[in-house]
This record gives structure tokens, C-alpha cells and sequence, in this order.
């Protein structure tokens, strides 16, 4: 019966990812995108996602923007808050590389330096289906990290 | 009226969702969608000018030494790049091609470089112009993508700064009279 | 032997039928529908019906963090109490003629159960030592405070019509078999404010989306439950499901008492139909179309639109209609 | 020898009251050990009472000097001890036995402390007195003796500042109080030339002429200055905040209370006014508005306790409104929550005085987070809290369902939809005190430590011994509030009703029946509505089984993670990803919602509690002509 449980557990690990979206300096052009999967037309929310209004109920992170010197501080102590397991997904090119703002004085390199980027998703604002694919394989993910997690 | 969305709603719950399937077939070939970039190596000529032109670096090229010519691996980082096709209008090759596939999803961000490699013969000679035949049109001077001639209409000058030129030969193929060609030595 | 058979039968209630299990199961359910509904209202295919029974599965594989400054025992015992709770009030509400556990003042304990999960929501969050932990319990407690008042005027014109000669009951069976005789209080004019008043009610106490002021995602991060995560966080989730069916119950207890088939089996299931389309009507239309209140407005829309209807019923029940 | 125990008990607290004045003013081992010494052995004495007059049924008298009545008038001062003057007396003394051992530990730092515990045994020895006489003027003289020993207690620590304005203020009004008792019984005295009341009860017997009318007015005026009801409530919130915990203890414990004894004696068995409708009607409105206004100042209130002398004055408003519906049901609420009020009143101020103690204030907007340091006194908070707002385990729980079943059937009874009104407000009233004990709760114990309060410890045993046991019987009444019902409500309220026996008792047997008075027989409530052991006996099965499907089912859950490292950030609070800094969202303003609403209502609240004394005196003597016309106009 544990065991039954057990693996129900692993596997609701994937259908019931709850989103935490945290904006490094983004343009906002990755963000509009992130809620445009929410919308009617493209509707995340049939495979569970749904964002959390903490990262203490956050499975998926997501970052978008080029990690800036303001906000990586304040974007490492979020991170750690998050209750493992968890998985970090990031959006657009910027904190992949730094897009556009590479080797700007404000930028504080790719967001990789700070946390394991479980999934990327590129494209500069890539299309909602893409996040939604991006954040499906994260959701995936989830499920190895919560098993090796009670091995 | 106190709710105006009532009606609407309650209509909305007998209809059928307006949500498209996930992996939606008919998103595929969007018209006008700049997704992921196609290299065509064989077309490439390797000028430079897409290097030039990309505005967050990412495109990069790596020279290696064979025997009779080098090979150059032309990578397009996706990761690093803002799909503006700046490069694609500047390749007047048409080597880079931005297709409309979108799904550009990876774990590993290895899986987001596109690269290419162009094998280009060792050419002896220099680009040398006739000057006597050469009508001091100035095409040569604006296809080059290095800008290495300079060509002046009023004193009837053309001269060429060799350690810029790459030996990419537009400028060969650009003249109206035909009057530049590789030396022979 | 017949102490052997209470106890046993008792166990079976708390644990299997009115009590934990059947409550958490329809909670769940109820939960499901509503997402779904309100996702259809807008076009959207929205989550499976399974979804909330996911979202329990995944919070609970998760971890607990108790942070720092939180007083560690208050904390974790916060959501236990909740739940069991709540586990409690079903088992005084009647399913359609069944009553697990009747005394002869049903109505009031219910009252102070429904108030004792709602202090252990907020005492949890108090606890948790977050400053937005700390609005958000202070919005939680104004609508505790605001929906009482009509709540309050409900159960009291419930108990004056269902005590008819014998002046007034608060026991359950009494209500039931009140309405039994002379018909369900939905299809008697003078309380059909009262019932209104009681749909009104049902979605600011069990935090729904223009009452839902204390847990608000986009304000204050979630309100009390902002550093609940793991279990605990499900066990809270869990009650909020559960809570829906108590008060969509207590609903048809308390205004279609007199509805029953024979049997008990189909008794349950009509109690579950009925509760899922008083789910939809009351909680999962006005969600769709509305938008979430200030506290201020929330306390006067409670405190004078919806007491006046629960008082215009005390009084036509007071006048003997 | 039984006989001797009520006389005995309260001479030996006089008695101890002026040794400690003599002995024990320079050494704090004698003043301590004489003062436990009495409070105990008067709590013994009225203990040992329990058997005789509760449950045998007993009525025992006393005569002063043995002055036992000549020709048929009474003229010794008589003591008279039936169930429910037992019942008082018991709360009294149980009351100061504990702020006497709480006092020992809390007063350590004050100095004159000689002084502090004359008076405290002079205030337990007159509210004795005052419960167990049966001579109407010696309850004056005790009630004179109470007013001025609290006045003096109030101004002990004339260094906090409002300490001194307070006592004043509590002086005027309570010899207001005083002097309107005073004329009332001087109107008696002259109509039945007697101070006896037992033999007042059979004189007057009901007959409300002019002048017994007015003395009824003042008397019950009088009692409800003593006990603060709404319009003469203002001086009590200062006197309890300025008084030393211990004092506010016993002041919010007994000393009201003394009032509402009063009253139900006055009311219910020497005039045995307490069936009429006017009469109940008039006191229940006073009790309603008392109770509304009593928990709407407290919500807005920003230091501990200030709001908790407020909530006195409300719970009292519930107290005089079961006492004063007139039926056994009623009264049997009333009295089961005077005694309950006394237990979670008493342990709400012992943990604010802890607080006091330990952090130096009891404002809330400097307090927070003390629940890791003072695990003990958080605990017995949280029970006092869930007891005062009614939550179901506690005993505040039981009494309040006694008192709405029976504001509810009255109201049913008398069609009168005003009773309507006054248990819709008793229930709201009750969510809005569990609302001020939220904000109290996140105000000081929960919340974010601030810190300068860092290296705060728990307090000593004598603090916590009476902190335990009130919350330990807190528990204990709620549960088996059956077994208290049988033990002590039902004589108390059956001998509130019928009086026969106690005139009999003090002026021979068959006086009663020729002055006619009737005996109302009431038969014991029993309370089968709804069993807090079967409710706990499931709550255990539904937590066994919540734990075992947590612990085995989901075995492999999440862990629970906890650390105490600072650096950590896991664990920091979050305060959307800045540094995690010191911000506690306190007592100021958690209710904006509800004060936004009810602006205008504060604002005239703003000004009646101004704070000048002559203010107050208005408003009491405003109150005292509302309840004299009221029954002169409707009392026929």
C-alpha cells in the first residue's frame, strides 16, 4: 500500500507543477508570453500548471531576463526558498547568455553561474507552445527528481 | 448591468473550448515566424559580414589548417541569438535561413547550436584590379564585406588594404567590367 | 455487547462515511468540478476532474519547511487541526435524512467547528511569522467577522421555523424531519431570502474568488498560507476542498431536508449531485465573472445586503410565516 | 463547627491584613508566609463548606455576637451562607489564593510591598465578607472597604504614569456607586426598619410602592456602577491597566463580580422583582449594550491590557444578560460563566503580567514573536484566548452555548423579537472577541521576535504555578461541565429562585409561609445537548487515523526540514527575495476593514471616552436616571 502511494506521489509530482515566475531584468517580452500560456487559446492549466503566488508552493521556476546585478541577489535567495523538487526553466535567450545585453556593466552573466537551468527554451520570446513544451519536459523531470529524492 | 460577463459565461460553458491541441499541427509554418536558423555551409563564402552585422554575438567561427585550404566551423548560437534575421538579409549568399520551426526546447544547451563547416582552398594570389579598364564605379568598394577598397571616382584611384581582404572573391563576381582577378603567383 | 457495536459503528462513521474519507473524497471532487467549470466559462478545456486529488498527491511528496522564525509545533499542528475539524462538522450534517452524530444543538456546535477550523487557518499563519502571513490573517479574521452576522441570522430563522409549536430547535434531526413533514424551507417563500443569504455565504467562508481577500496570490503572496509548503500546504488544500462540501451540505441540510429517496446508497448520491450543482451555481458562476473585493467593501456588502435578506426572513419566520 | 467557617474566614483575612503591617513589613519570608498562610486556610475553610451547603442542601447562618432576631425583628448582623453565596465566596477565595502565589513572584522588584499586601488581604477579606453576609448594610460597609482598597491597589504604582488619574477616577465613580447603594438601603431601612434580608425579602414580598421602587432603581443602579456595566464602565479599563497585574487579575476576577452577586441578591430574593418582564427587559438591554460596545473598544485598542480590561466589561455585558432573563436556564448560564470568566480572565491577565515582567510593556505595537522564548506562557495564552472566544474544548465554550439556548427560548417565550436582537448580538460579539485575541496573538506571541528581546526567558515557577492550574481547569470545566452543573449551578440557581428556606433559616421556621411567599420549585437542567467527552473521543479517532495514514501511507513523504543557521536562506522568511529584516505587522491596525466601516460609531466612541473625570460622572449619572425612569415608567 506505501509503495502504491509512493509511486502515485512520483507520478503526481509531474501532473500538478505549479509555476513561480521570477523576472531578472527581462523586457517582458518572454513574461507576456509565459501568461499567454495561461490564456483560453493555449490553456497550461489542463496539464495542472498554475502559478503560485510563493516560491514555497513552487515546483517550476521560471527565469526570464538576464540575471542583472539587482536582481540576482534577490533571485538566489528565492531560489533556495523553493522546496525541492524542484526544477528551474528558463525563458528566451537572455539568461542562457545574456542576449543583446552580454558584457553590459549591469549584467551578471548567464543565469547557469547561479543554479543548475534544468530547461531552456529558446527563442526571443519563443511562442507559448514552446514554453508550454519547455515546461512539460520540466514537468517530466520533476518526477525522476522526486524519485531519486526517496531512494 | 451588475455582471456583464453572466451571459457570456454561462453561454461559454455549453460551447466548445476555444483551446488548440497541444502538439498543434497546424502551428507548424506560421508565415512569418523567424524560429530556428538553417546553415547552408556549401553556399557559405565565408565574408564575414553576418559576424559583423549580429548584434548579441552569436555567431562565432573557428579556422582549422588542412592541407590545401581550411576548414571554418561557422556556429549559430540559438541560446545567445535575438532571431532578428539581420544576418539572413545580410547573407547575400543565402547560406543562413531562419525556418519557422519554433521548437527550439533543450536540456542540454549543446542541442541549440547550429554549426556548419565550409572547406575553403588556400587561393596563392592577391585580388589585383586593371586599372585601365576600370571605370572607378565603386561596386567593388560597397560589396566588400571586409571594406577593403577604396575606390575614388575623382582622382580615378582604387587601391586595396590586403591583410583585410579574406579572399572571399565578391568583388570579382560584382565588377561590371570584370577588370579585378586573383594574381598568380 | 451493544457498546462493542457503538464503538465500531462510531469508528466506521468518524473514519469511513460522513467522517474523513467520504468528505475528503467529494471535497476533492467538488474542487475538480469547480476548476473545471470555471475553465469551460472561459473557454479553456481546463484541468481534469482528478486534478485537486493531484495537487494533495505532488504537495504532499514535497518537503516542509519550517522556516526560521516560525514556532515549529504551532505550525505543523495548525493544518492537522484544520482538517480534522472540519473532518468533525460532517459528521453533525444530516445526508439527506442520515445523521452520523445528532444532539439536541446541532446548529451551534457546527457554528463554532466552522469558526475553530477558520482560527486554526489563521493561528497557523500567525505562527508562521511572516508579515504577510500577519495581513493576511488580519483580512481572514474580517471576514470571519463578516460573514458570521448573516451566517448567524440563517441558523437562527432555520431553528425558529423548524421549532414551529415547540418554539425553536437547534437539533438537526428535528430540522430534517420538520421538513420532511411540511416540505423543504427552498420551497417556503419566507425563507427563500434566508436561502439566498446562505448562497452568498457559502463562497466567503470557504475563500473563494471575490471573497477570497485574505489569500490573495497577485497582494499578499497567498495571504496566511505563504510559508506553508509540503504537507502541510496539502493538508490546508485538502481542507479548503473539504470545506466546500461541509457548507454546500449544510446547505441542503438546512433548506432541502425534505428531499430523500429510500435508500441510503441513492441518498448519498443525490447529497453529492445536489452538492455539486449548488458547487456550480453559487461558487463557480460568481468566480468567473467577478473580481476579487476590498476588504472594506467585502465587510459592508456582507454586513448590509446580505444581513438585510437573512433578517427580512428571521422576521417574516418571527411574524410565524 | 461548620458554623463558625464563614465569620472565621474573613476575620482571619482582616486579621492577617494588619499583622503583615505590623510583622511584615521589613521582611519579605513573613510578609509572604503570612499572607499564603491566610488565603489558604480561608480557601480551606470555604472548601470545606462545599459538602455541607451544596450538596446537603444546607443554609448555614450565623449571628453576630449571637444576637439572633427578638419579637420577630432581626437587629444583629446576620451572616447567611446558601448555595449561592457558596458559590461566590468559592470563586473569591480560590481567586485570591492564586493571585496571592502569583503576587509573590510578580512583585519581587516593586518595593513598600508591606503596604501591597495589607491592602490585597484587606480587598480579599471585604469581597469575602460581601459575598457571605446576609445584613444588607454590612454589604455596604464591605463593598466601601472593597472600593477603597482597590482604589489604593490601583495607584500602588504611582510611578507608571495614568496609575494616580486612574484611582482617582475609579474613586469618584465607585463612591458614586457607593452612595446610590447607600440611599437605596437607607429607603429600605426606613420602609421595613430592618437590614436583614432575609426578612427584608419577606416583608416586602413583592409589593413595588413609590419608594421601594426608587430603592430597587438605585440599589441595582449602585451594583452596576460596582460591576461596570456600559454607562460606568470607563473608569475600569484605566483602573485595570494601571494596577499591578495581580491586582487586575482579581479587580477583572472577583470584583465586578461582587456587582453582579449583588445584583442577583437584590433582585432575584429581596425584591423578587426579577420576574417581571420590565425589569428583565431594561437589564438585558443595559447587558447587550455592554457587551457590544465592552468588545468594540477592545478591538481597537493597542495596549494588552487595556484590551483585555475591555473584554471584562464586555463578558460581564453576557453575564448580566443570562443573569436577568429571569429563567433557571439563564441564570444557570450566568453564573456558569461569571465563574468561567473569573478563570480565563484571571489567567489572560496573569500571562500579560508575565509579559510585563519578561519584556518590560505590554504595548502591542512593541511586542512580537514571543512564543519561542515563553513557551509556557503562550500555551496557557492560547487556552485563555480559545476559553474567552467560546472555541469548544474550553469552558467558555459551554457557558456561552447555556446562556444563547437560553436568550433564545426567551426570546421564543416572549415572542419578543428584541431577544432576537440580543442573541444575534451575543454571537457576533463573540466572533469579534475571538477577533481581538487573533490580533493579540499575532501582536505579541506570534509574529517576528524583535531583538531587543532576545535573551527573554521564561518565567519563574510562582508566575507559572497559577498560570497552569487556571488553564489545567479552564480545560477541565469545559469537559466536564455536567459534573460542575450538578456540584454547583444547580443549587447556586435554585437557591437564587426560591428564597423560602433561606428566610426560614435565619428567621425560624414558618415565617416564610405567612408572609406568603411561594416556593418555586425548579427542576435541575440537565444538558444532554451535546457531550464534549463523545466529541473528544472522536477527535482522537480522526487524529489517530489522520497520523497513521501520514505516517505509514505516506511514508515516504517530503521531509520536514528545520535549521537554526542563520546563513541558511532557505529558511529565511520571505519577503519577496529581499534581505530578510525585522518587520512585524503588529497590534496597531489589523482590522482596517472593519474600523473603515465603522467609522462613525468610533468616532462617538472617540468622544465619550474622553478621559475627564466629570465626563464619566455624567455618563453615570445619565445611567443611574435611564434605570430609575425606566422602572418607574414601565414597572406597573
Amino acid at each position: 500500500m506505501a509503495g502504491k502511494i509512493t509511486q502515485l506521489m512520483d507520478e503526481s509530482a509531474a501532473k500538478s507543477p505549479w509555476l513561480y515566475h521570477i523576472n531578472t531584468g527581462s523586457c517582458n517580452g518572454c513574461d507576456i508570453e509565459l501568461v499567454a500560456c495561461l490564456t483560453p487559446r493555449y490553456d497550461a492549466e489542463r496539464f495542472g500548471f498554475k502559478l503560485a503566488g510563493s516560491p514555497r508552493h513552487a515546483d517550476i521556476v521560471v527565469v526570464s531576463g538576464p540575471v542583472t546585478s539587482q536582481s540576482k541577489e534577490r533571485l538566489i535567495r528565492t531560489l533556495a526558498q523553493v522546496p525541492e523538487p524542484k526544477c528551474v526553466v528558463s525563458i528566451g535567450s537572455c539568461p542562457r547568455s545574456g542576449n543583446v545585453f552580454k558584457g553590459s556593466y549591469s549584467v551578471e552573466g548567464p543565469l547557469e553561474k547561479y543554479v543548475h537551468v534544468d530547461v531552456s527554451v529558446a527563442g526571443c520570446t519563443p511562442k507559448p507552445e514552446a514554453i508550454m513544451e519547455g515546461l512539460y519536459r520540466a514537468a517530466q523531470i520533476l518526477t525522476e527528481k522526486r524519485k531519486a529524492m526517496h531512494k | 448591468m451588475m455582471f456583464p460577463f453572466l451571459k457570456k459565461a454561462v453561454l461559454n460553458a455549453f460551447d466548445k473550448p476555444s483551446t488548440e491541441a497541444f502538439p498543434n499541427p497546424e502551428a507548424e509554418g506560421l508565415g512569418k515566424y523567424r524560429g530556428r536558423i538553417v546553415f547552408h555551409e556549401d553556399k557559405c563564402v565565408d565574408c564575414g559580414k553576418c559576424i559583423q552585422v549580429c548584434s548579441p554575438i552569436a555567431i562565432t567561427r573557428t579556422e582549422e589548417k588542412v592541407e590545401g585550404g581550411t576548414n571554418i566551423t561557422r556556429s549559430f548560437d540559438l541560446t545567445s541569438c535575438t532571431f532578428c534575421g539581420t544576418c539572413q538579409d545580410f547573407c547575400d549568399e543565402g547560406s543562413i535561413e531562419l525556418t519557422t520551426d519554433y521548437h527550439m526546447v533543450a536540456e542540454d544547451p549543446k542541442d541549440l547550436i547550429v554549426t556548419g563547416v565550409t572547406f575553403k582552398k588556400d587561393i596563392a594570389g592577391h585580388i589585383v584590379c586593371d586599372t585601365s579598364a576600370c571605370i572607378y564605379c565603386g561596386l567593388c568598394m560597397r560589396n566588400c564585406p571586409q571594406s577593403t577598397i577604396k575606390v575614388d571616382r575623382a582622382t580615378k584611384t582604387w587601391e586595396i588594404n590586403l591583410d583585410n581582404c579574406v579572399k572571399c572573391g565578391i568583388c570579382i563576381g560584382k565588377c561590371p567590367k570584370k577588370v579585378l582577378s586573383f594574381s598568380e603567383e | 455487547m451493544t457498546i462493542i457495536f457503538t464503538i465500531i459503528k462510531s469508528i466506521f462513521y468518524s473514519l469511513v462515511f460522513p467522517g474523513l474519507l467520504f468528505t475528503a473524497a467529494a471535497g476533492l471532487l467538488l474542487a475538480g468540478i469547480d476548476r473545471k467549470v470555471i475553465a469551460r466559462m472561459q473557454k479553456r478545456i481546463g484541468p481534469p476532474i482528478r486534478q485537486p486529488l493531484f495537487d494533495f498527491l505532488k504537495l504532499m511528496g514535497k518537503e516542509t519547511i519550517v522556516p526560521r522564525r516560525a514556532n515549529r509545533l504551532v505550525f505543523l499542528g495548525a493544518p492537522v487541526v484544520n482538517l480534522i475539524s472540519l473532518a468533525l462538522i460532517m459528521l453533525f450534517i444530516p445526508v439527506l435524512g442520515f445523521t452520523a452524530f445528532s444532539g439536541s444543538a446541532d446548529l451551534i456546535v457546527i457554528l463554532y467547528l466552522i469558526t475553530i477550523s477558520g482560527v486554526a487557518l489563521i493561528v497557523g499563519g500567525s505562527s508562521s511569522g511572516s508579515p504577510y502571513a500577519g495581513i493576511g490573517i488580519s483580512r481572514e479574521m474580517v471576514t470571519m467577522m463578516s460573514y458570521e452576522l448573516p451566517f448567524v441570522m440563517i441558523l437562527l430563522a432555520v431553528a425558529k421555523k423548524a421549532g414551529g409549536a415547540a418554539g425553536m430547535t437547534f437539533s438537526m434531526d428535528a430540522i430534517t424531519a420538520f421538513q420532511r413533514a411540511n416540505g423543504s424551507f427552498l420551497f417556503t417563500w419566507s425563507m427563500i431570502p434566508a436561502a439566498i443569504a446562505f448562497l452568498l455565504v457559502i463562497p466567503a467562508e470557504v475563500g473563494m474568488q471575490p471573497f477570497d481577500v485574505a489569500e490573495a496570490e497577485t497582494e499578499i503572496c497567498e495571504g496566511p498560507l505563504i510559508e506553508y509548503s509540503g504537507a502541510a500546504l496539502g493538508l490546508f488544500k485538502l481542507g479548503t476542498a473539504m470545506k466546500m462540501l461541509i457548507m454546500t451540505g449544510l446547505f441542503t441540510a438546512l433548506f432541502l431536508g425534505g428531499v430523500s429517496t429510500g435508500m441510503i446508497g441513492l441518498d448519498i448520491i443525490l447529497f453529492v449531485i445536489i452538492c455539486i450543482v449548488l458547487t456550480v451555481l453559487c461558487m463557480t458562476t460568481v468566480h468567473a465573472v467577478t473580481a476579487r473585493l476590498k476588504i472594506e467593501h467585502l465587510f459592508k456588502f456582507f454586513w448590509t445586503f446580505v444581513a438585510g435578506l437573512a433578517l427580512v426572513s428571521l422576521v417574516l419566520v418571527w411574524c410565524g410565516l | 463547627m461548620i458554623q463558625h467557617f464563614p465569620v472565621l474566614a474573613v476575620m482571619l483575612l482582616f486579621l492577617a491584613a494588619f499583622q503583615v503591617e505590623i510583622f511584615g513589613s521589613k521582611n519579605a519570608q513573613v510578609r509572604n508566609s503570612i499572607t499564603f498562610a491566610a488565603t489558604t486556610i480561608s480557601l480551606l475553610m470555604i472548601l470545606a463548606l462545599i459538602k455541607p451547603v451544596m450538596i446537603d442542601g444546607q443554609i448555614i447562618s450565623y449571628w453576630m455576637g449571637n444576637w439572633s432576631p427578638v419579637g420577630g425583628y432581626a437587629i444583629g448582623i446576620g451572616y447567611e451562607v446558601d448555595a449561592l453565596s457558596l458559590f461566590f465566596a468559592l470563586l473569591v477565595s480560590a481567586t485570591f489564593w492564586l493571585s496571592a502565589v502569583y503576587s509573590f513572584g510578580y512583585m519581587e522588584k516593586d518595593h513598600h510591598l508591606g503596604h501591597y499586601y495589607t491592602l490585597f488581604l484587606m480587598l480579599s477579606a471585604s469581597v469575602l465578607g460581601l459575598t457571605l453576609t446576609g445584613d444588607i448594610f454590612n454589604m455596604f460597609v464591605m463593598i466601601e472597604v472593597m472600593t477603597f482598597a482597590s482604589v489604593a491597589l490601583t495607584a500602588f504604582r504611582n510611578n507608571n504614569e495614568g496609575a494616580l488619574e486612574a484611582a482617582f477616577k475609579y474613586l469618584v465613580i465607585g463612591s458614586m456607586g457607593s452612595s446610590f447603594t447607600l440611599t437605596g438601603i437607607a429607603l429600605l431601612y426606613g420602609k421595613c426598619h430592618t437590614l436583614n434580608m432575609a426578612q427584608l425579602s419577606s416583608i416586602l414580598s413583592g409589593d413595588l410602592s413609590g419608594s421601594t421602587m426608587m430603592a430597587l432603581g438605585l440599589i441595582i443602579a449602585g451594583f452596576g456602577i460596582k460591576s461596570y456595566i456600559v454607562p460606568f464602565h470607563t473608569p475600569a479599563a484605566d483602573a485595570y491597566t494601571a494596577a499591578p497585574t495581580s491586582i487586575s487579575m482579581v479587580f477583572s476576577g472577583m470584583v465586578n463580580k461582587a456587582g453582579v452577586y449583588g445584583m442577583i441578591r437584590v433582585a432575584y430574593i429581596i425584591f423578587r422583582a426579577m420576574d417581571k418582564s420590565a425589569l428583565q427587559t431594561i437589564l438585558v438591554l443595559f447587558g447587550a449594550v455592554t457587551m457590544f460596545v465592552g468588545v468594540t473598544m477592545a478591538l481597537t485598542q493597542h495596549e494588552f491590557k487595556r484590551l483585555l480590561a475591555f473584554h471584562s466589561i464586555s463578558q460581564i455585558g453576557y453575564v448580566i444578560t443570562a443573569v436577568s432573563l429571569g429563567s433557571a436556564l439563564g441564570l444557570t448560564g450566568g453564573l456558569f460563566h461569571a465563574m468561567n470568566h473569573t478563570l480565563f480572565k484571571g489567567l489572560l491577565f496573569l500571562t500579560a503580567g508575565a509579559v510585563l515582567t519578561k519584556t518590560g510593556t505590554t504595548n502591542l505595537d512593541k511586542l512580537g514573536g514571543l512564543s519561542k522564548k515563553m513557551p509556557v506562557t503562550t500555551v496557557c495564552f492560547l487556552v485563555g484566548a480559545g476559553a474567552i472566544s467560546g472555541l469548544p474544548p474550553f469552558n467558555g465554550f459551554a457557558s456561552k452555548w447555556i446562556m444563547y439556548q437560553a436568550m433564545y427560548t426567551k426570546a421564543v417565550e416572549s415572542h419578543n423579537f428584541l431577544y432576537a436582537v440580543v442573541v444575534i448580538t451575543a454571537l457576533v460579539v463573540s466572533v469579534m472577541t475571538l477577533a481581538s485575541f487573533i490580533k493579540v496573538t499575532q501582536a505579541v506571541f506570534f509574529g517576528q521576535l524583535r531583538p531587543e528581546y532576545e535573551d527573554v526567558t521564561e518565567v519563574s515557577m510562582s508566575m507559572k504555578i497559577p498560570m497552569v492550574t487556571m488553564a489545567v481547569l479552564c480545560v477541565f470545566c469545559g469537559v466536564f461541565y455536567n459534573l460542575i452543573n450538578r456540584v454547583f449551578l444547580y443549587p447556586a440557581s435554585s437557591a437564587a429562585l426560591n428564597c423560602v428556606n433561606y428566610i426560614d433559616r435565619m428567621m425560624g421556621e414558618g415565617y416564610a409561609e405567612n408572609a406568603g411567599v411561594a416556593n418555586i420549585e425548579t427542576a435541575p437542567v440537565e444538558f444532554s445537548y451535546w457531550n464534549p467527552i463523545v466529541w473528544l473521543v472522536l477527535f482522537g479517532i480522526i487524529f489517530c487515523a489522520v497520523a497513521i495514514v501520514i505516517l505509514k501511507g505516506f511514508a515516504d513523504r517530503g521531509p520536514i526540514l528545520e535549521s537554526n543557521s542563520s546563513t541558511d536562506a532557505k529558511y529565511d522568511t520571505f519577503f519577496s527575495g529581499e534581505q530578510e529584516l525585522f518587520s512585524q505587522v503588529g497590534g496597531s491596525d489589523l482590522f482596517w476593514g472593519f474600523k473603515k466601516n465603522w467609522g462613525g460609531y468610533y468616532r462617538i466612541m472617540g468622544a465619550l471616552h474622553s478621559g475627564i473625570v466629570t465626563d464619566y460622572t455624567t455618563m453615570a449619572v445619565i445611567g443611574t436616571a435611564i434605570i430609575v425612569l425606566a422602572l418607574f415608567v414601565f414597572m406597573r
